[in-house]
């Protein structure tokens, strides 16, 4: 096999003595079925020990190694070299603090995950119960989709929204709230209703879709924040009509037992 | 200086040390599904105690998240608690011990049900009630699945539960690089923040190791970057015995090159394995599954592998070393691979390049599971009072000479929280009494420095990347799916011989921040430390068992060998080898034959 | 201000959604007769008929919509392109007067329609 | 890369962090790439809809004023810039209709009571049939053919 050569453009930046992040350039000899992950461990093990970048499955299910490559926000372990041409850029997530290298500042979206409540908020009675659930596969098909976000955070680095609006919760919080609204099991809707709607909200995507152009894992946030709109819409159409009446989301799903507050 | 029950988590500034001082009720290392667990637990158990969750990653990157199969617990009208349990008993080859076998399988269900109920979203049967399917080893149907996600969907499910204790607090990105332990007594740990790349004490009246497993140690694995065995180097190191540490999980069917994990439920769901002549040779000859065929227990299964390669019948793999045996899914057909086992096509195409609807996937076995562990009795305890261990990084002797597959999530989850129970009770009643704070500030101090002088260390010419790849060599070498005895000597001086190289480091990056390759240098110290314990181990069980598969003494000695191995360490010179009887009770071991 | 825009965001995303649908159904077909087709002759409308449509319950209804929804939908895309372009300053101003166009524009809808 | 920035405080968490990071870049290539670009001729399009919305308000209010205020107006329609703005809207929102529907289906819930929402490409065909039908409905209502 003729060996192939790469050169990786590759964001480095140490706090305590760089001012703003610069670049750095390894030409290194590359394998047919690379992963970019991969070259940037080649160059981690045998050239350079000083870069850092965060990664650990490298089986696309933890989350850890996006970045942005060529400009797109990519999950690196699953992305293919072979994708790029001779000269393949690899930066930090775009839209985040810079930490250092390619490792970003996620607190800030630690912060907002946590925001949309994203656990089962049971009915007052039911608190104590024992036992499984029945669903339906056809209720478990309501949210599964928006269940399977690995928090890569590539949405936020696409999201137009995300770079002008600080208090955006963004994509992938955002679609999380509405996986647990469409839940069955779950009671909490008017309660995070509330919150989807609040400033930096659903309401604050301007459904640019990118979010969901880039997710790897095909959750669709743009989607499942677009449904949220509708249900919020619908939400508040009811109580505006009908004041007293509990509020019914219009999937079945997200019900709540406290009567309509707001 | 004591400290109330009551939270209390102010970062104090210890005089001294200069160094920021937490103090907590209890200290949970890891965010997994054992970590995760047993915070919750905790603040089950009593609400105002003060948990703080110290993890080198983000909790849900924890390689919990990796796990596709399913999780046991029994289920099904046609199923039974007894059944679950001489399952595992016999899986185990008789290692296991019987009484946490028994507290194990009862406690499954329930603690299945209470993840249901905390949200993970489990695949379900016509009715609405959780879908089961197959497993290796085991006689019915009791693995609930999550598609062929559950790992991801458990961790998600947990780690999300878990964000509305405001008395979980989180340390992530803390690296863990040793515990405080004063006069016997665990006071908790010193933990190095990533991203300042300073040091800070998080003490606690107790500390509960959940730092999963060590598959690092082996060149061609399942696991991710961060399974480097760090607990059980962080409790070895302070005189806590690993035990079963020779019983290492090859799984039949890891990816070529990459050792990405095709998981057990594709068998479970019916898929086949084929040799290079399209035999199912499981079913055809006598590997010891009998009738289960691909059903069979990894160990059995991982061997015929070996052995078909060895017989010339294996599959060879363009650019790939090694030879294979072909998993097969065709005949399930599309809807079922896409309805159950996306993520396994997902994967087989990504990383194999192969559409299994279409062609069969090649895979060989692959390192996956650690049986063995920090030796803990059954409430989680450590022989350091105040230590807790659960999850992969502990060996609580359920899974003895072999695992069943589904096995280990269940039991993250019931030890996980038993240890939580546990040392949240052992903290109120203030245990034997705090550890002397002072004392363990200064063990503070010293290890602030150690740090300190480790980072870009120049002490010699050894590079990180070529200790780890010596170690993995030998390793593969002495510690693989078949083992010779003077293969495995080697390998003891071998790892005797990198321990000595490691102290001459030659690393770069002297930089504070986020300082991968300081991290990467402690993990290195941590996987040499835990591969000696494994070939020590592994040299003194002299017959066959289990996953340990011994070609000098080939059959299982229940005369000399029905015992745990345990590894001590000792200050300087080798490891100290003992023993520890087998808790027996219903099942009286017998020839194991499916 | 955007304290307030916020609290009626369900009504102005309901707007701007039937906006956008009805706004996508029939204003072309509206900009290519009346704007385009008709101005260069191609066609030749017949002005009491047009009116007879119009006064109709329907055509009144009609017309109404789609003066009224797209506004809104135009309003608050608009918006959000200032957004985009980093305008989150003036949103409260921006938005408050984009909407308070759309508002005027449909009031006078409603008078328009009514006249017919 | 992008010349436009980002905040400097987007994605920030409420504490800032024991070190000091680099600024946080926007979006790379932002709006140059294939899908922002689409994604801002889509919302720069349905803008226009403001000015199309008002001028049809024009249109209807001269209806009420009776027949010479609607024959004026469609005179000054005539003026090359107005038939330039139009033709321009006609196109461009035609694209956005086209567009529109296809960003729709996802936007509905995947299910209502026991219907399933049908799949995607299904919708979007009939929701671009639809629009052709109603495009020609109205073209032909408003020139009297019906
Ligand atoms: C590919 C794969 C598939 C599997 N499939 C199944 C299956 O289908 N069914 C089943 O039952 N089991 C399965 N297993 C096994 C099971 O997933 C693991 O045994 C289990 O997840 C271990 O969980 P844990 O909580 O003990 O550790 P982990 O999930 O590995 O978590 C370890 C935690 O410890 C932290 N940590 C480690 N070291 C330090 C340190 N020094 N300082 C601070 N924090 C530290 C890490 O950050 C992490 O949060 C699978 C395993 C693999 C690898
Ligand atoms: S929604 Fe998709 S892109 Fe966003 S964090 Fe989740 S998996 Fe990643
Ligand atoms: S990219 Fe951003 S604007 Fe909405 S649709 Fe996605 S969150
Ligand atoms: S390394 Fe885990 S997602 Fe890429």
């Amino acid at each position: 096999m003729a060996e192939q050569k790469k050169t990786l453009v590759v964001t480095r930046f140490d706090p305590d003595r760089d001012q703003t992040p610069t670049t750095r350039e390894y030409e290194i000899p590359v394998e047919a079925d690379w992963k970019v992950l991969d070259a940037l461990n080649y160059i981690k093990a045998q050239v350079d020990p000083t870069l850092s970048h965060r990664w650990s499955c490298r089986m696309a299910v933890c989350g850890s190694c996006g970045m942005n490559v060529n400009g797109e926000p990519k999950l690196t372990c699953k992305q293919p070299l072979s994708a790029y041409g001779e000269r393949v850029e690899v930066a930090p997530l775009a839209n985040f603090p810079v930490i250092r290298d390619l490792v970003v500042e996620m607190d800030g979206f630690m912060e907002r995950l946590k925001q949309v409540k994203p656990w089962i908020i049971e009915a007052k009675e039911e608190a104590k119960r024992e036992g499984t659930n029945r669903q339906s596969h056809a209720e478990l098909m309501d949210f599964k989709q928006f269940s399977m976000c690995i928090n890569c955070m590539l949405c936020y680095a696409a999201c137009p929204v995300v770079a002008n609006e600080p208090d955006y919760l963004g994509p992938a919080a955002l679609a999380l709230g509405h996986r647990y609204n469409q839940d069955t099991r779950d009671h909490g809707g008017v309660e995070r209703n509330q919150i989807l709607r609040d400033d930096g909200g659903v309401f604050s995507c301007s459904y640019a879709n990118e979010c969901s152009e880039v997710c790897p894992k095909g959750v669709d946030p743009a989607g499942a924040i677009q449904q949220a709109k509708l249900n919020n819409v619908l939400d508040w159409a009811k109580r505006f009509v009908v004041p007293r009446r509990k509020p019914r989301a219009p999937t079945a799903a997200a019900q709540s037992d406290e009567p309509g507050r707001g | 200086m004591g400290y109330s029950f009551e939270a209390c988590r102010d970062a104090v500034r210890a005089g001294d040390a200069g160094m920021d001082v937490q103090r907590h009720d209890i200290v949970i290392v890891g965010g997994g599904c054992a970590g995760l667990r047993a915070a919750i637990a905790v603040l089950h158990q009593n609400p105002a105690a003060s948990v703080a969750l110290v993890s080198k990653v983000y909790p849900m990157r924890s390689h919990t998240v990796s796990a596709e199969g399913g999780a046991a617990a029994v289920a099904r009208d046609d199923d039974s608690i007894e059944m679950h349990g001489y399952d595992t008993v016999k899986g185990s080859d008789f290692l296991g011990d019987q009484d946490v076998i028994q507290y194990f399988v009862e406690q499954a269900p329930a603690e299945l049900a209470q993840l249901e109920r905390w949200g993970c979203p489990f695949s379900r049967n016509e009715d609405g009630s959780v879908a089961t399917r197959a497993f290796g080893g085991m006689t019915t149907k009791r693995t609930w699945y999550a598609t062929d996600k559950i790992g991801f969907h458990m961790l998600h499910a947990l780690f999300q539960t878990s964000m509305q204790y405001e008395n979980i607090v989180r340390l992530d990105e803390h690296f863990v690089t040793k515990l405080l332990v004063d006069g016997g007594r665990c006071g908790g740990v010193v933990a190095l923040d990533l991203r300042s790349g300073e040091m800070k004490a998080v003490l606690g009246r107790a500390v509960i190791l959940c730092t999963g497993g060590a598959g690092k140690i082996w060149p061609f694995t399942t696991n991710g970057n961060i399974k480097t065995g760090d607990g059980m180097a962080l409790a070895y190191r302070e005189g806590a015995p690993l035990k079963d540490m020779e019983f290492v999980q090859y799984h039949p069917t890891g990816l070529p090159g990459t050792g990405i994990l095709i998981t057990e439920a594709t068998r479970g769901e019916g898929g086949y394995l084929l040799n290079t002549e399209g035999e199912r040779f499981l079913l055809t000859r006598d590997y010891g599954v009998g009738a289960k065929a691909e059903l069979g227990p990894r160990d059995m299964i991982s061997r015929a592998i070996m052995l078909e390669v060895r017989a010339g019948r294996g599959i060879s793999v363009p650019g790939k070393i090694g030879e294979y045996a072909h998993l097969d899914l065709r005949h399930l057909g599309e809807e079922i691979i896409d309805g159950r086992l996306p993520f396994v096509r997902e994967l087989a195409r990504s990383y194999a390049g192969v559409d299994p609807v279409r062609e069969p996937i090649p895979v060989r076995p692959v390192l996956h599971y650690m049986m063995g562990g920090v030796d803990v009795d059954i409430e989680g305890r450590t022989c350091i009072e105040g230590l807790y261990a659960a999850g992969e990084t502990a060996c609580v002797s359920l899974n003895g000479a072999n695992r069943l597959g589904s096995n280990s999530l269940t039991e993250c989850l019931v030890f996980g929280a038993r240890a939580g129970v546990h040392a949240v009770g052992f903290a109120r009643e203030g245990g034997a009494g705090d550890a002397a704070e002072p004392q363990l500030l200064e063990q503070c101090s010293a290890e602030a420095a150690r740090i300190e002088a480790l980072r870009g260390s120049k002490r010699g010419d050894e590079t990180l990347a070529g200790l780890r790849e010596a170690l993995n060599l030998t390793m593969e070498e002495g510690t693989g799916v078949y083992r010779e005895q003077s293969a495995m000597a080697r390998t003891v001086s071998a790892v005797a011989e990198l321990r000595k190289r490691y102290q001459n480091l030659h690393l770069l990056d002297s930089s504070r921040v986020f300082n991968t390759e300081l991290t990467e240098a402690l993990e290195l110290g941590n996987l040499i430390e835990v591969a000696e314990t494994v070939a020590v181990a592994a040299k003194a069980r002299k017959e066959s068992r289990g996953a340990h598969a011994c070609e000098d003494f080939p059959t299982r000695d229940d005369q000399n060998f029905l015992h745990h191995s345990l590894v001590h360490r000792t200050p300087e010179g080798p490891p100290r080898f003992d023993t520890k009887a087998v808790t027996l009770g219903t099942w009286e071991p017998e020839e194991r034959k499916y | 201000m955007r304290a307030l825009m916020l609290k009626l965001e369900p009504i102005i995303w309901g707007l701007f959604g039937g906006g956008m649908f009805v706004g996508a159904l029939l204003l072309p077909a509206f900009v290519l007769v009346l704007g385009v087709l008709a101005p260069l002759g191609v066609v030749t409308l017949d002005t009491g008929a047009l009116f007879a449509l119009a006064r109709h319950p329907l055509g009144r209804l009609v017309c109404l919509v789609t003066i009224a929804l797209p506004l809104w939908a135009g309003a608050h895309q608009l918006r959000h392109i200032f957004l985009d372009f980093g305008g989150l300053r003036y949103d409260g101003f921006l938005g408050a007067l984009l909407y308070l166009l759309a508002l005027l524009g449909s009031a006078l809808g409603i008078v328009a329609v009514w006249n017919l | 890369m992008s010349t436009l920035r980002a905040r400097l405080d987007a994605m920030r968490p409420s504490q800032a962090g024991p070190t000091r990071t680099a600024d946080p870049r926007p979006p790379d290539h932002f709006p140059s790439r294939g899908n922002y670009r689409s994604y801002l001729m889509f919302g720069l399009g349905s803008s226009l809809m403001l000015l199309v919305s008002a001028n049809l308000l024009r249109v209807v209010k001269s209806l009420g004023d009776g027949e010479r205020a609607f024959d004026a107006l469609l005179e000054s329609f005539a003026h090359p810039l107005y038939l330039g703005f139009h033709l321009l809207a006609f196109v461009w929102l035609s694209w956005v209709a086209l567009h529109f529907f296809a960003l729709f289906p996802k936007t509905q819930p995947f299910r209502i009571g026991p219907f399933k929402r049908p799949p995607d490409a299904l919708l979007v065909t009939g929701l671009r049939a639809l629009f052709l039908l109603s495009t020609l409905l109205v073209t032909a209502l408003l020139l009297g053919v019906l």
